[in-house]
């Protein structure tokens, strides 16, 4: 379960990023969080995979309090979400196998393990053929490929993902979406930034807009509203 | 942590040597040139300080016995002489010998003086060696107070320049020494701090996964310890080969009594101790304290 | 004018990303490039502005034969064009305002103008307010219009897109749209990868569709294709 | 290129150094460090070699006068050894104060020696000094088949070993200097090239967006020259303050004929100048080196 209460986000430069959110998502949701660009999407996300702390309130995940979280527990908190980021955050000097298996050897899984898991979900993204490539010699959305792969290799309680298909093409589109709902099924509570107004439309779920920095509208099977 | 872990530190810090490729190469042949540098300025500065042990060990107290004593009454003062505490060494000249050494040493113009030979105004004398040369005034003074003793001689104000000229050449020595050790910690582990900081990126994303902050410093630190290793064989060759080479084909050129060169072998092995020791341990100091700062994330 | 002939790209770790492409555009045309992910759109695009070499094959732009180029005039031949980069290739130690004067300063236009021309182009993506930031501190879709914006600055002959409104809402990339068609009204070329359906279909151009290095569809006023 | 591009270019050179922060911090320190450690050395290399060249000018020729010579012979020797090229100074002593000179130098024992006062058994002298000292042995040579020269010395032997000491001291310091200077350039164009390393996809994005070679490199290459002038700020007024002190504090103390410090004034600024060439050419030599091979997009 994931709770924030009257959280509000000034970055240092003085922007006022979030402005006073009050949120409940329960386990095993799927909640898609839209908005303009600039309207503070990504900073909510980062607060609850704590890579932006909030100026005031407070955030819970699964019981855990991120604001009086100890910085030593951290790591541990992140190894229980998954998360894509917007800007793929891949490790350049690693291959695409390393970058997956990464996720997992922070929790010192065994080899075989890591081995078997990391094929596993790069077949599911169909980039196994690109293992052994450094993300340099990737196109865009397979490096967002790669990055989704990684965010789910641990099959986490949490499913954190941030614009997951702005490079990518609507076939490739449709199918992270099917991984998405198998992996939502199966209980994972996903929460995921969007600006596809097609997949919002068509796969309905739960709503969440965002606009200068505040909730304009949560919706339990909305759609992405602001008609062009 | 689990075993497994520990090896995959291991060979991700091999790894990474090989991955970082260029920045590796300028971080070791820094470690190289700064370890060579103070490795030459060891060896030279070790010689130079013991040119100055060899230079002290050549002072010598000379003491006039007076001509009242008898030959039982010289050797008996000889006895007492050696059994003074820091004395090392004893050698007894007549005063014909004496004589001889002085018209020896004016050269042809000696030859003039050869007359007295029969009636030499000169002492017998015994020449005495400390076995700290520091301590050369103090045993002088006891001598000195010593029956039939008439007069005791060490060029005081010699000795006193002398161990000026090798004091102020040992500590500049040493200092700089000193300061060039300090130094070649700060550039090693500057330029790592440098290739670290192009990479804080990478740690930032690490964290972001999930890594804590020791899973992601063991291969650093491991890395930084390959580094500073590596930086470290170059000199150790040169200065090896270099040192054997000098030592072989200069020493035997200097026909002089105190320049002679530390023999090579325990030596050399010293100074490559000392090198690696300081490549290894700068290179791991210096990735640790520089990932300090990126693991806030 | 920009015509490829016989165009082959293979990438040092092997990859054929082109095979055999022969194509002409002409003055004053709007192109989008369409395609999955991997289908070597950016390498296509890449290619234009001689971030990439072809392994065989001559590209001729406005008469100037690409592949005989020399080194040296390589900075010329940029200058003409403007390019939104996929990962948008902002420089991260200068402001929002530095980065699109940056284009300007390099051709030594006289500080008034660049003032005038940086400001107007800010204006018209709507970040003028931002100008003082670090790239670092926007959000994707603002880095995104800073590319943008970086790129018609110098009022170019021909503007490279490639996948500009992936990181944008509908709203953003509608605006940014009328934008490119002002541009091209005006006279300039414009070449687009994109992956947005919605666009295509609506704004209808010609489509180059590409799929495993080869054009696969050309079409005049073409849609998307691909329905999911 | 036009004025104002000129005038952007220094902008822009400045701005980077305070953009890059912290590696403008790690770069400017490094060249601190080195420059700082090269100054020393400079500063302590160069007063040694001075020692040396007091030393050598210590270097005496005697020359002893028949006693058959007459005193016009004398005094038209003395004139002629004058004339000699190569001398440089001359002093004559009679054979009475050659005699005193003896008796004190040989100290109480010397005292025995008086009564040949009446027959001084020694002879008239000249002591000449060359120009060169390293010209001794050949004016020596020329001193000898002069008229009424007895005989000439210039203790061989000592000197030769004098000019041995000298020779290596002097030798070994240049080396030292030498691949010292090395050293200092190779690690901070090494320091620059990792700093420009980690900015290599800036310099990508910049030929990208249709910069020339030279437009990029030009800021580098006063960001450069900016980053040695400012490290060599540092060592040059520590040396300054650090030299002032030693000649004004340690020279007073040290009663030594030879062992004399250079004077500070213009000593020190030509360090100062050294110092900061190297840091200001070097600077800009590494950036323009390191931001080739990146150039290349
Ligand atoms: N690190 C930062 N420092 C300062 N300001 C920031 C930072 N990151 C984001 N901002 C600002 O905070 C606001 C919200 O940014 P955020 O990234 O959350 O937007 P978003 O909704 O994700 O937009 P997009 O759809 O374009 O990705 C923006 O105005 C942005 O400029
Ligand atoms: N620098 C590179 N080195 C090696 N292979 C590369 C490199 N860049 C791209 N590739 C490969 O070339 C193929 C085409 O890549 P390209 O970036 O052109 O695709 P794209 O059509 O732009 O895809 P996307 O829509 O995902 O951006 C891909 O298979 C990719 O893996
Ligand atoms: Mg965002
Ligand atoms: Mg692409």
């Amino acid at each position: 379960m994931i709770e924030m209460q009257d959280v509000y986000k000034q970055y240092k430069n003085g922007v006022h990023a979030i402005n006073g959110i009050n949120v409940t998502i329960k386990s095993g949701e799927f909640v898609y969080v839209v908005g303009p660009s600039g309207a503070g999407k990504s900073t909510f996300i980062k607060m609850m995979y704590r890579e932006e702390k909030p100026t005031s309130g407070a955030i819970l995940i699964n019981g855990i309090n991120l604001t009086t979280l100890k910085e030593r527990k951290v790591p541990y908190l992140r190894r229980s979400l998954g998360v894509v980021f917007q800007d793929f955050k891949l490790l350049p000097r690693l291959t695409v196998y390393e970058n997956v298996a990464y996720a997992l050897e922070v929790i010192e899984e065994s080899p075989k393990n890591i081995k078997r898991r990391v094929l596993e979900v790069l077949d599911l993204v169909k980039l196994k053929h690109r293992a052994r490539s450094l993300p340099g010699q990737l196109s865009g959305g397979e490096q967002q490929r790669i990055s989704i792969a990684r965010s789910i290799v641990n099959s986490p309680k949490v499913l954190i993902a941030d614009e997951p298909t702005g490079n990518l093409d609507p076939d490739t589109t449709w199918d992270i979406m099917e991984i998405f709902k198998e992996i939502n099924n199966r209980g994972t509570t996903i929460v995921m930034a969007t600006h596809n107004r097609e997949i919002v439309n068509t796969i309905r779920q739960r709503v969440i807009a965002i606009e200068g920095g505040k909730i304009v509208r949560d919706e339990m099977r909305g759609d992405y509203g602001y008609e062009a | 942590m689990k075993l497994r872990t520990i090896a995959r530190h291991l060979k991700e810090g091999l790894k990474n040597v090989g991955r970082n490729g260029w920045m590796t190469f300028a971080s070791v042949s820094a470690v190289t040139v700064t370890l060579l540098l103070l490795g030459v300025f060891l060896v030279v500065m070790l010689n130079i300080n013991n040119f100055g042990r060899n230079l002290e060990e050549d002072v010598e107290i000379k003491v006039y016995v007076d001509l009242t004593a008898t030959d039982e009454q010289l050797r008996e003062l000889g006895e007492t002489i050696r059994d003074i505490p820091g004395v090392s060494q004893l050698r007894y000249s007549s005063k014909d010998e004496e004589l001889k050494n002085l018209i020896n040493s004016l050269g042809d113009q000696g030859k003039a003086w050869s007359m007295f030979e029969q009636e030499n105004p000169l002492y017998n004398a015994y020449f005495v060696k400390t076995s700290d040369p520091r301590k050369t005034s103090k045993v002088a003074e006891r001598l000195k107070t010593l029956d039939f003793v008439s007069e005791v001689k060490y060029g005081e104000a010699e000795i006193k320049r002398l161990f000026k000229v090798v004091d102020i050449s040992r500590n500049v020595g040493m200092a700089l020494v000193l300061g060039l050790s300090f130094t070649a910690m700060f550039l090693i582990s500057n330029t790592i701090k440098i290739t670290i900081f192009a990479r804080r990126r990478e740690i930032e994303i690490m964290k972001l996964v999930g890594a804590t902050n020791w899973f992601i410093r063991w291969p650093f630190v491991i890395e930084g310890l390959l580094l500073g290793v590596f930086g470290a064989v170059t000199p150790i060759a040169l200065i090896y080969w270099g040192y054997s080479y000098a030592y072989d084909t200069v020493s035997p050129m200097i026909d002089s009594s105190f320049i002679r060169l530390l023999p090579t072998e325990p030596f050399i092995y010293k100074i490559a101790g000392v090198l690696i020791l300081i490549g290894a341990l700068i290179g791991m100091w210096g990735s640790t304290m520089s990932i300090r700062k990126f693991l806030k994330v």
